[in-house]
């Protein structure tokens, strides 16, 4: 792969599909996988850069990436499961005790 | 009862019992509310039917438990699967027609079970069994109660993963049922004793049979020891699981290894000798913790009393009849019938109509490889007991399971259940 | 049409397949089967891009361990089902509009990428282990560290998180 | 087209040689865990029955094929393939001899991640299984598997991170070939014995084999996630834990046992192949005598012998390792 | 985990590796069974038989001792009387009838005990089976044994008056068995 | 140089050692720790002493690590041992030493025993940071460390709001004093632009070189450096702190209260003695500030009837000596009434905690009915004749207070000969004032002897009082002998000292001997004592408690000062925060607070409407913002 232009536009259509995904679907668990996956896109990005500037970093960027979303997903699923004990439900909203 | 797929819905109205679609149900839903948490009606913890067809419940012991992930919050024991009617049985048999059906109450030590049974006949109408008829059964119940342990320490040891285990001692089980087939020509339900005596005298293959498990023995208790004694996650496994304590033990109404594993120093052998088993020398292991390895360790320390006893019985061995010469009680020698009428008659009297017994009740308790197996008779003089009733070691034990369970894990309840060493064939009876 | 873009072109489409199937599953099993598909994709994508470091750590991480805990979790909370019906029908809109929103900045990512010509690319440089390694010990030694504090400070969170007061 | 005929061709015959292998594995582990046992193990289907295995899948084939009601079908099927394939997959980066025929990607500079990426992955198949049964044994499996699986790989792959010091390469060709020099002396067995022990232990508990084998515990779970399967499924499940007992086999032996070298392997190529496949071969029997020997731990003993006892060992050792290689001990440059 | 009890325990493991691996130079217990048998006992309590005596006379003489001594009650006779004409067995009575249901029967040898003229013996080494109910009950043909060789199968036409009483003597008494 | 840290780390680890294990360890072994420490780092100080003798001037000056390090603001952890901290380092270590042998015995079934030792350890610890800084900042954190110990010893007894009190009342009091000493120490830096000794005072340098332009600012700052001294030291007006200080264990009263953290403010005037040189003027408000407290708590103590009380305005007098000395610029002479008063001031607060130990001895140990009242045992009221019963304790109090009366061959005879020398060459109304003191002192003393010592046993609790143990009777001789011969140490035929200081305080003019004053101020003395005696034979007229009127109450009650403090600032205080409260609180900031809070509520009722709680609503907007806000990128790309 000596081009990159459609590597970008993958992981532009990822990212969309991500989005769309985390503004309309209502199990937070898929909610938290379309968080996922927009990272991964962007992380696509990033090596795809990498590959065009011909140096480490931005591979290094998908690291340190991949490092938060670990913790994230560490974090969020541990909250996932905190509420599910109280609520019986992952369905986002239901969530709304915070509302105005 | 089906698994009750939680959340199970409370419901509120008139319906009170779980009907309609759940027709394998068949307690109420009040019932199942008192014997698990709350928490497992609304789902929280998982409901779980163990048995009555899982490898580790040693027959068709059912359980319901109720587990938190894996820890076991209540464990409630459902037991008639295997209900054989043996007691209302014996109630419609002449005394010495229910011998053979002893052998299948606790179906892996018969020769224990004749000889509580047979036992309390005797005390019934007072007959004196021949001294090498005692000794004999003395040999034959301390196999029966290495035969009882093999079967259970090679369970037991499978339960918790230790395969080899189990193998090694189904072999050597096997030399312990060669003389069963020996002297009784089955090996299983080997129905050999009789009231007043044994079936017949041992074959004269009969000694060397058993100086030679005297010799191989020892060996292969060591041999398991190895393999479990020191080992780490045999130790793990088993060192501060299931505990219960003495007077808990006692509460519970466990007898036999699984009570002196709390410490309890009751054996009925040394409580309330029988069979001349005061005439032998022997100790009966203890345990201190009360938790499965404690009850391991005290099974498999009676491997040496057990052939202690053996060998001192065989030893002293008298010679002499081995069955009562009393004609009302045991039937005459065969040859007799065709010399003696009053043979013939007492023959035919016998196996038709049987003996008739003083009216009264007994109580008589043997020392199985279990615990404490006693037979209750009552009579009214007519040749059929108006109440028998088995007091198997099994039941009782198995009364301990819910308490010794609750909050352990999953895994620990196999061990647990198999450390109390029940026969589903004891327990319902 | 060299090969590598054949095979880059089958791959992209699976990830797209299956990130579409993610957004559109029903049951969360699948979705996250979906997912792990995309990610594996992605990894050959990565290969492709001559990262095969960063292939192998992205299925390591996210295959491996990410998406196993997403699968972990949905089989521990029995949450894969729980997709109830609309309860908010002042929300109708939503989804719809949250799609349009979605086409709309798709296009303008078309836009961008297509607006601007991208360079021919440098010269493929050694992305193995070492280099990445030697990158990660000098320059980036200290978003490295912090990065393990992050993970760390997420493992102590999950844990108080999950943790059932007695 | 050569060079995709030259892959096909070599795929085509690990393949045939892993299927054979993973069948008669099964009937070599009952024989001698029987022997073991003091008894004699399948005899009957053919000559010292040799033909087992193929009376096995015979008789699985032909089983009638059974969904539980309310499984998830899809799923269901999905499952014993998704073990299987990371399970065939391990194979690649496996240098089996010296001959380039014999080495598939053994070359890859990642070769060790890939080993870690496709143990990851090797899980899934598992939990969905004992998910998409609907049946609370299986999804208690499920879950264990899960549990146990995570919990093991971080020690996994530590032990492994402490090969890749030692030969200062995650290519596998480049393991095996920094175990040359020193005779049996250089294998790393004994230049990292502690990573080879935690490397046995946890790709045992990776398989899920005795004694962690808690996933399938039938004492416990009756079968764990398999409860619900028969026929061809449950036989792929059989197969992905028996050709993945002979891939860690390898990995082990190319990690820890110098790989196909052995005298004069690097002169004379069937050798080096043979020698691999004695190495392997041993380390399965160890497998099964392990088997035969030792109880099953308990789910929560063996997480806390995972994190607490087995990590921080891996850990140190890794510290300790690279502080040799720094202070260039003899045998640690 | 102390790191030295980790090892302490370490060190208790080799020793069941040792004693499992001692097994290997054992000889296998297993008993290949239908080519090889392992020696039953001479009281091996196997399937009924009806025995005859040497003349081919059937000892059974219908007494129905057995089936009352049958604790699973799986013994049914019915006794006819015998002839001179039709004779099967010396004595008065014969069984016309014997059935044994072999799916009742608990093989305790009760039957064996109470027979007063040892005409039941459960010695036959092999073991009933079957795929159907009624197949298991074992009638009297399938459980009496063949005649003597040269000897002539029941019923027999015998001389009048040779069988009115029992004139054989009584058979010998197995106890060695 | 990590010597140089060991006599500060050995207590500080001493402390955390007890004060993590104490209550595990025992008394035994706890006390015994921290006296141990306390003589190890005695032991380093020695070495120091040696070292720092063997060089003719300098020191050892060391920045261990950078410490506050901003923008021109260097302050190193940085320790300095020349010959005055060496020679301070000796009384704070050894006297210290000594008190912790004594407190073992004292605090004997105390139920916090090892909390106290840990506190005297950190205390030490600090001491010597105080004075082993180099650089003002260390010797604050040295002074407000002091300072700390010195609350928490004085409340050690917390379950008496007495106590407390007198722990708020002298924290307090200090914090004012070091309000002053950090604006001094700010100006100093603003001036100097550093707060190293070797910087600002030039040590041993390049000698002290101040414009001009700064002379002003030195004023100010040596004003303000006063007002810290007055603090720490109990001066005037700051004063009223230390006789209350005396509830704590009297142990530390000996150590903190009389010994060494009180002298701590002329240490820092004789350190920064280069200033007030520069700033005469200042100097003079020093030696009049010092000489007024040293006749007002002199005159206190003629009528104080509390053994403790007497000799804690025994102890402020003596220090407004040694502050008229530093003001004087009699450097020397300061510092050798500090190390001989300490010596016998600790003697004396020893003895007298032996006498209320001893007093103590019935009510604890043979009180026979619980109806009987208790007495305080520290009222010298109650007392009478112990000099019978505890002859040890009497016969060492003796020596530590002929010395305080500047009886001749005592250590005290010659530091304040030297110190009234002085002031009768440089200044006659400090030489009046101390003069008038001098006369008071010998007189309340012969007082306090007397009360204490002579006549009959006045209650049962002195008839039956008890000569205290080795462990501390020990201590006190060995103080004795130190307070006897103290006076060597720069005895007119050596000036020893004087040579010693010399590198540090430059040549002074040697403090010859005057004869004349010597015989006139031995009379002076020994009349007053003998007035003092005779006045107070038989217990006087004192010895039973009535209502105190006119003079005497008003020195009783410490010419008001407390009430007079009482009124012009307490009550006035309370009136303006009780009037802030209501007033400017409730109506002005709270209204703005609440006023802002409402509109806040009033704006976000309005706007609650658009927080309907879902999430995908919130990010739907969120996503419609990037979405406009890319067109409009795009758009003005164009």
């Amino acid at each position: 792969m000596t081009d990159i232009q459609p590597v970008i536009l993958l992981s532009a259509l990822l990212f969309t599909i991500g989005v769309v995904g985390v503004i309309s679907r209502r199990n937070a668990l898929i909610i938290f996988m379309c968080v996922e996956l927009m990272l991964n896109s962007s992380n696509l990005a990033l090596v795809a850069f990498a590959r065009q500037w011909g140096n480490l970093d931005g591979q290094l960027f998908v690291f340190f990436v991949m490092a938060v979303a670990a913790a994230e997903v560490a974090v969020g699923l541990a909250l996932m499961v905190a509420i599910f004990r109280t609520k019986h439900s992952t369905n986002v909203d239901e969530l709304s005790q915070l509302k105005g | 009862m089906a698994i009750v797929q939680a959340p199970i819905p409370i419901y509120e109205d008139e319906r009170n019992t779980v009907t309609a679609q759940d027709a394998q149900l068949d307690i109420t839903f009040d019932q199942l509310k008192k014997l698990v948490s709350p928490r497992a009606l609304t789902g929280e913890t998982m409901l779980l039917n163990m048995g009555p067809q899982h490898p580790s419940t040693h027959g068709v012991l059912r359980l319901l438990l109720e587990l938190d992930g894996e820890t076991v919050i209540n464990c409630v024991p459902d037991i008639g699967y295997l209900h054989t009617g043996i007691e209302k049985t014996a109630e419609g048999k002449p005394y010495m027609k229910s011998i053979p059906l002893t052998d299948r109450t606790d179906y892996l030590a018969p020769m224990s079970n004749n000889l509580a049974y047979c036992g309390a006949v005797e005390k019934l109408v007072g007959v004196d069994v021949p001294i090498r008829a005692q000794y004999l059964r003395v040999i034959l119940a301390e196999l029966t109660r290495m035969n009882s342990h093999l079967v259970w320490l090679g369970t037991h040891a499978l339960d918790i993963g230790a395969m080899s285990v189990f193998l090694y001692c189904m072999r050597e089980r096997e030399m312990i049922l060669d003389v069963y087939e020996n002297v009784s020509g089955a090996r299983m339900m080997s129905s050999y004793f009789r009231i007043g005596g044994l079936w017949r005298d041992v074959p004269s293959s009969f000694e060397p049979q058993v100086r030679k498990i005297l010799e191989v023995f020892p060996k292969r208790v060591l041999e398991y020891e190895k393999l479990l004694k020191e080992n780490p996650i045999w130790r793990e496994r088993t060192v501060g699981i299931g505990k219960i304590d003495a007077v808990r033990a006692l509460e519970f109404g466990m007898t036999g290894p699984s009570l002196r594993g709390s410490g309890v120093n009751y054996d009925v052998r040394k409580a309330a000798p029988y069979s001349s088993y005061d005439h032998f020398n022997f100790e009966v292991p203890l345990g201190t913790n009360g938790d499965v390895y404690d009850r391991y360790r005290c099974r498999l320390d009676e491997f040496p009393q057990s052939l202690k006893i053996i060998e001192q019985a065989l030893n002293k061995l008298p010679a002499g009849p081995v069955i009562t010469d009393d004609r009302k009680i045991a039937p005459p020698p065969k040859h007799e019938i065709a010399t003696s009428m009053e043979s013939l008659i007492h023959h035919f009297k016998l196996w038709t109509e049987g003996f008739r017994t003083p009216e009264g009740e007994v109580y008589f308790a043997v020392e199985s490889g279990k615990g404490e197996y006693g037979v209750f008779l009552s009579s009214n003089g007519t040749p059929t007991p108006r109440r028998v009733h088995f007091r198997t070691p099994s039941f009782s034990n198995l009364q301990a399971l819910a308490y010794m369970s609750k909050g352990c894990m999953l895994a620990d309840l196999v061990a647990i259940i198999g450390s109390i060493d029940i026969v589903l064939g004891d327990v319902d009876r | 049409m060299s090969a590598e873009f054949l095979v880059f072109l089958v791959v992209a489409l699976i990830s797209v397949a299956s990130a579409l199937g993610l957004l559109l599953s029903k049951n969360a099993i699948y979705a996250a089967m979906f997912l792990i598909l995309n990610m594996v994709s992605l990894a050959v994508i990565y290969l492709l891009l001559n990262a095969p470091f960063i292939a192998a750590v992205q299925v390591a991480v996210y295959a491996g361990a990410i998406m196993v805990l997403f699968v972990f979790v949905i089989m521990l909370l029995g949450a894969e089902k729980l997709n109830a019906p609309e309860t908010r029908p002042g929300l109708k809109w939503q989804q719809p509009l949250a799609l349009a929103l979605g086409v709309a900045l798709a296009f303008q990512a078309l836009y961008v990428v297509f607006a601007r010509g991208i360079t021919a690319p440098a010269n493929v440089i050694e992305a193995g282990p070492l280099a990445i390694g030697r990158l990660l010990f000098t320059t980036y030694l200290f978003p490295f560290e912090v990065a393990s504090i992050l993970l760390l400070a997420a493992m102590v969170g999950a844990v108080v998180l999950t943790k059932k007061d007695n | 087209m050569s060079l995709l005929l030259d892959v096909v061709l070599k795929v085509v015959v690990v393949l045939f040689a892993v299927l054979t292998g993973f069948a008669y594995l099964t009937l070599l582990e009952r024989k001698f865990i029987s022997r073991l046992q003091a008894r004699i193990g399948p005899n009957r289907a053919g000559p010292a029955g040799l033909l087992q295995p193929l009376a096995e899948a015979l008789k699985l084939i032909l089983k009638e094929s059974f969904v539980p009601s309310r499984a998830d079908k899809f799923m269901f099927f999905l499952a014993p393939i998704l073990s299987v394939i990371p399970a065939l997959m391990l194979f690649a980066v496996i240098p089996f001899g010296n001959n380039d025929v014999l080495q598939l990607a053994s070359h890859v500079p990642v070769g060790v991640l890939l080993v870690a990426s496709i143990i990851g992955t090797a899980v899934y198949g598992i939990a969905i299984a004992g998910w998409s049964s609907n049946n609370k044994y299986a999804s208690l499996g499920g879950l264990r598997a899960a549990a146990q699986v995570i919990s093991y790989e971080l020690a996994f792959g530590l032990a492994m991170i402490a090969v890749v010091l030692m030969s200062s390469s995650a290519s596998l060709a480049d393991i095996v070939t920094a175990q040359f020099g020193g005779g049996i002396l250089g294998w790393f067995i004994f230049r990292q014995p502690l990573a080879a022990s935690i490397f046995a232990i946890t790709a045992m508990a990776e398989l899920a084999r005795a004694p962690f084998d808690l996933v399938e515990a039938e004492q416990e779970l009756t079968a764990g996630y398999m409860t619900e399967y028969g026929g061809m499924k449950f036989a792929l499940f059989y197969m992905s834990e028996y050709i993945k007992m002979i891939a860690l086999s390898g990995l082990f032996v190319t990690f820890f046992l110098g790989g196909w070298n052995g005298p004069f392997a690097q002169e004379f190529w069937p050798l080096s192949l043979l020698y691999f496949f004695i190495k392997v071969l041993a380390c399965l029997l160890v497998m099964v005598w392990v088997r035969a020997t030792l109880p099953r731990l308990r789910y929560d003993k063996l997480m806390a012998f995972g994190w607490k006892g087995l990590l921080p060992l891996a850990l140190a050792n890794v510290v300790v390792t690279a502080a040799l290689i720094v202070s260039g001990l003899p045998g640690y440059k | 985990m102390g790191l030295k009890n980790f090892f302490e325990q370490a060190s208790k493991l080799p020793v069941g590796f040792a004693t499992v691996l001692r097994e290997l130079g054992k000889k296998p217990v297993t008993v290949q069974y239908p080519e090889e048998t392992r020696p039953m006992s001479a009281r091996f309590r196997g399937r009924h038989e009806l025995k005859r005596y040497e003349n081919g006379l059937e000892k059974c003489i219908g007494c129905a001792l057995c089936a009352a001594a049958c604790p699973a009650d799986a013994i049914y006779v019915e006794a006819a009387e015998n002839t001179n004409e039709v004779r099967y067995s010396p004595g008065e009575r014969y069984s016309k009838t014997y059935e044994i249901n072999m799916m009742r029967c608990i093989f305790c040898g009760y039957c064996e005990d109470a027979c007063p003229t040892n005409a039941i013996v459960l010695e036959a080494r092999e073991f009933p089976s079957g795929y159907t109910r009624e197949g298991m009950i074992y009638t009297k043909e399938m459980l009496i044994e063949s005649p003597p060789i040269n000897i002539a199968a029941t019923p027999q036409r015998t001389e009048p008056g040779a069988y009115d009483r029992p004139i054989l003597p009584f058979p010998p008494i197995d106890t060695s068995k | 140089m990590a010597i140089l840290l060991l006599p500060i780390l050995i207590p500080l680890i001493a402390a955390a050692i007890n004060a993590v294990f104490g209550p595990k360890l025992g008394e035994r072994t706890s006390g015994w720790l921290a006296t141990l420490a306390c003589m190890a780092s005695f032991a380093c100080s020695v070495v120091l002493f040696a070292q720092v003798a063997g060089q003719s001037e300098g020191g050892m000056n060391t920045n261990l690590f950078p410490w506050v390090w901003v923008e021109n603001l260097h302050v190193s952890f940085g320790l300095l041992v020349d010959r005055l901290s060496a020679a301070l380092m000796l009384i704070i270590t050894g006297v210290g030493a000594l008190i912790h042998l004594y407190s073992i015995g004292y605090m004997h079934g105390d139920s916090r025993f090892s909390r106290y030792f840990v506190y005297l350890n950190l205390f030490v610890a600090f001491m010597l940071v105080l004075v082993m800084g180099n650089n003002y900042l260390m010797m604050f954190v040295g002074w407000e460390g002091v300072g700390l110990c010195s609350y928490l010893l004085i409340g050690f007894w917390y379950e008496k709001a007495k106590n407390t009190d007198a722990a708020r009342k002298a924290f307090v009091l200090n914090r004012i004093g070091d309000v002053g000493f950090i604006v001094g120490l700010l100006l100093m830096f603003s001036v100097f632009q550093s707060l190293n000794f070797s910087d600002v005072l030039g040590v041993g340098e390049t000698g002290f070189k101040i414009g001009a332009a700064q002379l002003p600012f030195v004023g100010l700052i040596t004003l303000l450096l006063l007002v810290g001294a007055t603090g720490k030291s109990a001066q005037i007006p700051l004063l009223v702190w230390l006789p209350d200080a005396m509830s704590g264990p009297t142990p530390a009263s000996a150590l903190i209260h009389a010994a060494t953290m009180v002298t701590a403010g002329i240490y820092m005037i004789v350190r920064s003695h280069v200033l007030f040189d520069a700033a005469p003027s200042s100097a003079n408000v020093v030696a009049l500030v010092g000489a007024c407290t040293a006749l007002l708590a002199g005159s206190i103590a003629l009528r104080q009837y509390d053994i403790k009380k007497v000799l804690a305005y025994s102890t402020v007098s003596q220090l407004g000596f040694m502050v008229a000395a530093a003001g004087l610029g009699a450097y020397t002479a300061s510092i050798f009434h500090l190390m001989t008063h300490a010596f016998f001031k600790a003697l004396l607060f020893l003895a007298a905690g032996s006498v209320i130990h001893g007093m103590e001895h019935y009510a604890h140990n043979m009180a026979a009915s619980h109806d009987e009242k208790h007495i305080d045992p520290q009222d010298m009221r109650n007392m009478g004749g112990l000099a019978r019963k505890m002859p040890l304790t009497a016969l060492t109090f003796l020596a530590g207070a002929l010395s305080l009366a500047g009886l001749p061959p005592f250590s005290g005879f010659w530091s304040k000969d030297e110190i009234i020398l002085a002031a009768l060459e440089r200044n006659p109304v400090v030489f009046a004032l101390l003069a008038v003191t001098a006369v008071i002192t010998a007189f309340y003393t012969g007082r306090q002897l007397m009360l204490v010592f002579w006549g009959t046993a006045r209650t049962r609790d002195a008839r039956n009082a008890q000569e205290s143990g080795p462990l501390m009777t020990l201590p006190l001789l060995l103080l004795a002998i130190l307070a006897l011969f103290g006076g060597l140490l720069n005895f007119p035929g050596g000036l020893w000292l004087e040579h010693w200081l010399e590198p540090v305080l430059g040549a002074e003019p040697a403090a010859g001997f005057n004869v004349a004053i010597a015989i006139l101020f031995s009379t002076l003395t020994i009349v007053a004592l003998l007035v003092a005696f005779g006045l107070y034979r038989y217990g006087g007229r004192e010895t039973q408690v009535k209502a105190q009127t006119g003079l005497k109450g008003a020195l009783n009650r410490g010419w008001y000062l407390d009430d007079i403090y009482r009124a012009i600032f307490v009550i006035p205080f309370y009136a303006l925060a009780s009037f802030l409260a209501r007033v400017f609180d409730l109506g002005g900031i709270d209204g703005v607070v609440n006023g802002i809070g409402r509109l806040v509520n009033t704006v976000a009722l309005g706007a609650r409407r658009y927080q309907s709680g879902f999430v995908r609503m919130y990010g739907l907007v969120m996503l419609f913002g990037v979405v406009a806000m890319l067109t409009w990128f795009m758009l003005s790309a164009r």
